[in-house]
């Protein structure tokens, strides 16, 4: 193998070389930018990440969900060999093609298109073992990136090949990187293939070689071909940071940072950014959104908001608001990009120092009546008071001693406002309902409501004091035998409340109890996968009807195995399904309550 | 200067003629449900910092539309968020989306 | 010998139970005291829920009593029972003998100017609901020139005891919903303010008017009684009221300002209960013998009442009761033949 | 504007006022605020229309201002009001005729309330025999000088020197007519014009050659308002009331305003200098101020009085720019001679 020609030069380069420049100039610019944006403290964290054992897993993380894609694997095989093989085999032709360099024309290390344009600038002297099993994995992996260029090119067409209802619309730097892709790897074979004859080549390269060679022989096709792939080459690199495939190298750096402990402080901070790029428009949170059942709110979803945010259009604004914050599309992201967070800090940027003060605070007194276990309804419970009074029924018949702590009306838990934006004011409310825990000496704090729980569980500092829903409480009781329950005829589907489920984790025992009341018939669409009710505090701008529609879509879900009777744990979802379900509506406390020995 | 111990006393009247409802206007265009209020005071009724303190979403509308802002948004200090009003309003009025957008032009203005 | 039923008014109430007395082969003949059939639906342009004309509905009623005898411009003068029958003397020296009598008398729109604060007759800018409908129906009457801002003062002779009217006319808070939606549609930038008591949209479909009003046409409704009204130098009308709901004084200046004027009883209800005997009651309308099941009765033997001469109705329901005792009087004859 | 309207409405509201022998009874405060128009009065219908006035010095006030800002009780006020009668009933007269609107308010509502209430009545005669021995006849009629003087309108003009019409231009004066709240937004009726569209100084003002505006806020009070005024803490909401009629007024650039009321000139006359050393706001063309005036005072110009025989003096808004507009001559160094 030597070179054949003199000063290792072609005009053809000259696209991708400069494509090259400057994509490596814009990601060098551009990693700057995002770690000059990080705080001193996240800096230091990045740092002592970059430089703990910790790294090792970093570095498997990234070659897991950038290069074999095995969170889309576990979703549906073929999208995820889609994924694996364009980004995986690429990989390896690129790595590949850099050990062919280094083994052949050491002298020409460092030439940036060298290795990518490698077959144009050599001939095969004579035929050696290795050679021809470089030659094969080359081929090999130009044929594993082909196929999934193929099914990519499929895909575009009918998505549902893929598991996917709805895919996202392209863009202008979008189609150009997409369509320059779809052509790169032809043009590469077709390239490799024509200077087979003089670089040597294997099963792929080498057999189309003769099948050209059989009518065309003439040798001056050879440049238009390599030109064309350094052209497309050139046009994708140039159109990437303007395309959805600017997720490609962002990624890398997202996987870095989180594992470094950072997180989003701001919705357009070092991370935030990071984030921001990391989404491959994908599509798969279009599927994931409830807003998304009226098929004009698609773009209401968080890969448009996103893509608003990377275009810094003042309408993701809107989106921020319009969000249920159900967490279903974080639930189902690839990248497992938290948009909702980064939509409540977009929230959170509109809320000044002249936000609405609470001033009765100090006034309101802390003191309720002293009980191990103390019940905060919260705001929501107190429209559903059916709920309250089955739980009391229970709590009665199990003997427990409870104060109830906003009989007289509720200090908020603090997350809608938490979920509006305006955290300040939401931790005065925190700080004035915890004095009140604290002073109730209660050992554990009894909610019916999933927003409370959830927002109970994470931002109060309670210690010594367990706070639980009812769910668990209920199922607890049940287990210690402090009630039983008479198994009736009927038939029940849990909805798993967002914050309840995918919030808080608590999936089983609901479950649980409801197999002791009845029989528990499953829904398509369960546990993790729980469609929001609609009736989320976390949306600020959805309106009634909009609202109705994403509960109607939930309940298709929910009565797809004709359940006789719907059973949730949340107030709000009970409020949103009650007036729509043409089927009876329950908490789960109402369950127990009425079906206790 | 005043040396007669008294002077102008200010007036309450809402005179529509010069009166500048622009905030409301601002609003309505992100929440037209609020033209449909028909006053019939249940997000008062239903307020859970209502217990606590003067706050009343109904009359912090009808100021704000007679462009009494002050007046208004001091009926909303206080609001919690928690979004009752929004689920007992008959006329399905996202009332909190309502409060979100003056609290955000208020951190404008 | 087909019986001869005597229907003083020939409004809708009139018109609609002339055509069920017909039909069940009776002979009607219809007392009009003006010049024309239809009453106050005459001079209407739309009607409110959906803004169904009033032209079409009238034509409905009229062209099946086309042949019933009517006599226009005529009063009743004097009526006397005499066995089975009454004597009825008619003004132009007419004389009917009937077997029974309708009272479809109506009523009569209150007359805006006895509200004297208000300014109507004296400030051009001031007009009532009738005069605003005529101007939609024939574009006469009132000059309306592209007004920027126009108000509605519900209950102008309505609910109020200073001007001795305490019931509730019912039809004007609709009909002033329904206006300022017909005035928005002809002046989209114009403002709407609909100044009101209570908003007393009691009839199916009238709550959407309502809604639509508020949503779509961006009407302004403030709770609170127009107390004065005057004329500012450029010829605009001021008007002054409470916002009550904000409990604030309110002044605002308009290019129109239209009085929904109430229902009150028939000018001529009076003379015609003395010739008949019937009872008023202390609001001037017709007491019927029971208003719950027998509205249509007069208490008197061979009289019956339809329509507005008991009290303020819509149209639907004047009609209602227009056949409710159209069948009366029917069961009412043929007992008598019986006999 | 439509007249026929309003001339309906006055041709409903009118009022009888005898053509003779009247009860004159003074008030309090025109005495000090404009002392020279119950002078002026008693001049015109006695000494020039020869008609018959008795005045007795033993009348006193009505009570009114003291009933008013709750400092006496009904009964208290009755009783003085029924010694008033009395006066008149011994006199020989029955038709009672007052300078002050508040007290034609006063006798007005209280005649209609014994006319409701007679045990009142009967209480309060009860009262007034224990106190003075006095028995008195209710008045066949209660007429306020103003409406004499607006039946005498037309003689006044038969009689008259002067009009109401700018000398330059030919041009009727713009006349503001003001009348007091209690001439007739308590009883319609018995004022004359009614509430609405009081007649009794339009009567005069358009009858001398003046032309009426018609302007948002005339039914206004003038501010005085009793406790507005009398207590300081709330004189800023009488100083605000004159206020809002005179930003009302402004565009329809009044040449002088008529009243027929004690308080009502006094304050409209008084207040525009306090405006304008408040808000630095002058009324009136050239901001000279627009000249308030009696209807006694109005009616004496008309009659060719010397205006500093009219009290004119005493007023706080200059009066001279009107007389030149007029073209009543008059002394500038009489003014204020003594």
């Amino acid at each position: 193998m030597r070179e054949r020609i003199v000063f290792a030069f072609d005009p053809f380069v000259i696209p991708f070389t400069l494509g090259m420049v400057f994509i490596i100039l814009y990601l060098s610019v551009g990693g700057f930018k995002i770690i000059a944006k990080l705080s001193a403290e996240e800096k230091m964290k990045l740092l002592k990440h970059t430089f703990s054992f910790a790294i090792f897993k970093t570095l498997w993380d990234i070659i897991a969900d950038c290069l074999l894609h095995i969170k889309i694997f576990k979703r549906n095989i073929r999208l995820g060999y889609m994924h694996a093989s364009i980004a995986f085999g690429w990989f390896m032709l690129i790595f590949i093609g850099h050990i062919e360099v280094m083994l052949y024309t050491p002298q020409r290390m460092g030439v940036l298109y060298y290795p990518v344009f490698f077959r144009y600038f050599v001939m095969k002297t004579h035929e050696t073992l290795r050679g021809d099993f470089f030659f094969f994995l080359m081929d090999l992996f130009l044929l594993i990136v082909l196929s999934g260029v193929g099914i990519a090119i499929y895909k575009r067409f009918r998505s549902a090949i893929v598991g996917m209802k709805r895919t996202t619309k392209l863009r202008t730097g979008d189609k150009i990187a997409l369509y320059s892709l779809w052509l790169i790897f032809p043009l590469r074979l077709f390239a490799e293939s024509f200077t087979a004859g003089i670089s040597g080549g294997s099963f792929l390269t080498i057999s189309i070689n003769r099948v050209f060679n059989t009518f065309a022989t003439n040798e001056s096709l050879i440049q238009p071909v390599w030109w064309a792939y350094s052209l497309t080459l050139g046009a994708f690199l140039f159109a990437l940071p303007f395309s959805r495939y600017m997720h490609i190298p962002t990624e890398i750096f997202l996987i870095w940072m989180r594992n470094s402990g950072i997180r989003a402080t701001s919705s357009r901070d070092g991370y935030a950014e990071s984030e921001i790029y990391s989404c491959s428009s994908c599509g798969i949170c279009i599927d994931a959104c409830p807003m998304a059942v009226k098929s004009e709110n698609s773009k209401l979803t968080s890969v448009y908001y996103l893509r608003l945010m990377r275009r810094r259009l003042p309408e993701s604004m809107n989106h921020a608001d319009k969000c249920l914050m159900c967490g279903r599309c974080v639930e189902m992201c690839p990248v497992e990009i938290d948009s909702c967070k980064l939509k409540v800090l977009k929230r959170e940027e509109e809320i000044s120092e002249k936000r609405l003060r609470m001033a009765y605070l100090s006034e309101v007194h802390t003191n309720v009546n002293k009980s191990d276990v103390l019940y905060y309804a919260g705001c929501m419970t107190h429209l559903t008071p059916v709920i309250y009074n089955s739980l009391f029924k229970i709590l009665q018949k199990s003997g427990i001693l409870f104060s109830f702590m906003d009989k007289d009306g509720s200090i908020c838990c603090g997350r809608p406002l938490m979920l509006s934006g305006d955290t300040y004011s939401a931790k005065e409310l925190i700080e004035k309902n915890r004095q009140t825990i604290i002073n109730s000496g209660a050992k554990t704090l009894l909610l019916s409501c999933p927003i409370c729980y959830k927002v109970f569980k994470e931002e109060y500092d309670l210690p010594g004091i367990e706070v639980v829903h009812h769910t668990e409480y209920i199922n607890r009781l049940l287990n210690e035998g402090k009630i039983a329950l008479n198994k009736s005829g009927k038939s029940f589907v849990f909805h798993d409340p967002c914050d309840l489920g995918r919030g808080s984790g608590i999936f089983e025992q609901p479950r649980e109890i409801l197999m002791k009341a009845g029989e528990l018939r499953f829904a398509s669409e369960e546990r993790g996968k729980s469609h929001c009710c609609g009736g989320s505090l976390g949306s600020l701008s959805l309106d009634k009807e909009e609202r109705n529609g994403i509960t109607k879509a939930a309940l298709a879900t929910l009565f797809e195995n004709n359940p006789d009777e719907l059973v949730t744990a949340c107030p709000l979802c009970y409020k949103s399904f009650k007036n729509i379900n043409g089927k009876p509506t329950a908490d789960i406390a109402q369950i127990v309550a009425e079906q206790m020995v | 200067m005043n040396r007669f111990g008294y002077r102008l006393s200010p007036s309450s009247q809402i005179d529509l003629d010069v009166s500048d409802n622009s905030l409301f206007r601002q609003i309505l265009a992100g929440e037209p449900g609020i033209s449909t209020c028909i006053s019939c005071g249940s997000c008062v009724a239903s307020c859970s910092a209502g217990v606590f303190d003067k706050i009343s979403f109904r009359k912090a509308l009808h100021l704000l539309e007679a462009g009494m802002d002050t007046e208004a948004v001091a009926l909303l200090e206080g609001c919690m968020m928690c979004g009752k009003c929004t689920l007992v309003c008959p006329r399905g009025i996202n009332t909190r989306h309502a409060i979100v957008l003056i609290k955000r032009k208020l951190n404008k203005g | 010998m087909t019986d001869r039923v005597l229907i003083i008014g020939g409004g809708p109430a009139g018109l609609e139970a002339a055509n069920q007395l017909n039909l069940l082969g009776y002979k009607p003949v219809i007392v009009e005291k003006d010049d024309t059939l239809g009453g106050h639906l005459a001079k209407w342009d739309r009607l409110f829920p959906e803004g169904e004309s009033a032209e079409t509905v009238l034509y409905k009623l009229i062209k099946p009593v086309e042949h019933t005898p009517v006599y226009l411009n005529t009063i009743v003068e004097q009526a006397d029972k005499e066995g089975n029958h009454f004597r009825v003397k008619l003004s132009g020296g007419k004389e009917e003998i009937v077997s029974a009598i309708l009272v479809c008398a109506g009523f009569s729109l209150f007359p805006a100017e006895k509200k004297e604060e208000y300014g109507y007759g004296i400030y051009n800018g001031v007009i009532t609901s009738s005069d605003l409908e005529k101007w939609f129906k024939t574009g006469k009457g009132v000059n309306i020139n592209n007004p920027s801002k126009v108000g509605f003062v519900h209950c102008v002779g309505s609910r109020d005891e200073k001007i001795c009217n305490r019931q509730c006319s019912k039809v004007c808070c609709v009909t002033a919903v329904k206006q300022a939606c017909e005035i928005k549609e002809k002046f989209p930038d114009s403002e709407v303010f609909c100044f009101y008591m209570d908003l007393r949209m009691f009839g199916r479909k009238y709550e959407d008017l309502y809604l639509k009003a508020q949503n779509k046409y961006r009407v302004r409704f403030i709770r609170g009684r127009v107390s004065e009204v005057s004329e500012d130098f450029t010829g605009k009308v001021v008007i002054k009221a409470e916002d009550t709901l904000s409990s604030k004084p309110l002044k605002v200046s308009l290019d129109l300002l239209v009085l929904m004027t109430g229902m009150i009883s028939n000018s001529s209800i009076e003379e015609l209960s003395g010739i008949l005997s019937l009872n008023r009651a202390e609001d001037g309308f017709i007491e019927p013998a029971d208003t719950i099941t027998k509205m249509y009765d007069s208490g008197k033997e061979g009289i019956f009442l339809a329509g507005a001469v008991t009290g303020p109705k819509t149209i639907p329901e004047t009609l209602s009761e227009a056949r409710a005792s159209a069948l009366a009087i029917h069961n009412y004859l043929s007992n008598k033949a019986i006999q | 504007m439509i007249v026929e309207g309003k001339k309906k409405i006055w041709s409903e509201y009118q009022k009888d006022i005898p053509d003779d022998h009247y009860f004159y009874v003074r008030s309090c405060i025109r005495q000090n605020f404009f002392p020279a128009s119950e002078k002026v009065f008693l001049d015109i219908v006695r000494d020039r229309l020869g008609l018959d006035f008795f005045e007795t010095p033993h009348h006193t006030t009505c009570g009114g201002i003291a009933y008013h800002s709750d400092s006496i009780p009904q009964e208290t006020l009755m009783t003085i009001v029924a010694r008033q009668f009395a006066l008149m009933t011994e006199a020989g007269y029955e038709n009672y005729v007052c300078s002050c609107i508040t007290s034609f308010g006063i006798y007005n509502e209280i005649i209609n309330t014994w006319f409701h209430y007679p045990e009142l009545e009967a209480k309060i005669r009860e009262l007034l025999w224990e106190a003075s021995k006095r028995e008195f006849k209710i008045p066949k009629s209660v007429v306020h000088a103003s409406d004499v003087i607006y039946k005498l309108r037309n003689k006044i003009l038969e009689n008259g020197k002067y009009r109401l019409v700018n000398k330059n231009t030919g041009e009727p004066l713009r006349v503001v007519e003001h009348i007091g709240c209690h001439y007739s937004k308590m009883f319609p009726s018995k004022g004359v014009g009614g509430a609405e569209y009081p007649y009794v100084l339009t009567g005069m003002a358009e009858a001398w050659g003046g032309t009426v505006i018609d302007y948002p806020e005339r039914r206004h009070c003038c501010g005085f308002g009793f406790r507005q005024y009398l207590v300081q803490a709330n004189r800023g909401y009488s100083l605000s009331n004159t206020h809002k009629k005179f930003e009302s007024m402004a565009p329809f650039k009044p040449d002088m305003i008529i009243t027929n009321c004690p308080g009502c000139p006094y304050f409209l006359d008084r207040w525009q200098y306090v405006i304008e050393e408040l808000e630095g706001k002058t009324y009136g063309a050239d901001s000279k101020g627009i000249p308030v005036f009696t209807y006694e005072e109005v009616a004496g110009l008309v009659l060719g009085y010397d205006p500093w025989d009219l009290g004119l003096q005493m007023h706080q808004t200059a009066v001279e720019p009107l007389l030149d507009k007029i073209g009543i001559t008059y002394n500038k160094e009489d003014k204020y001679k003594i």
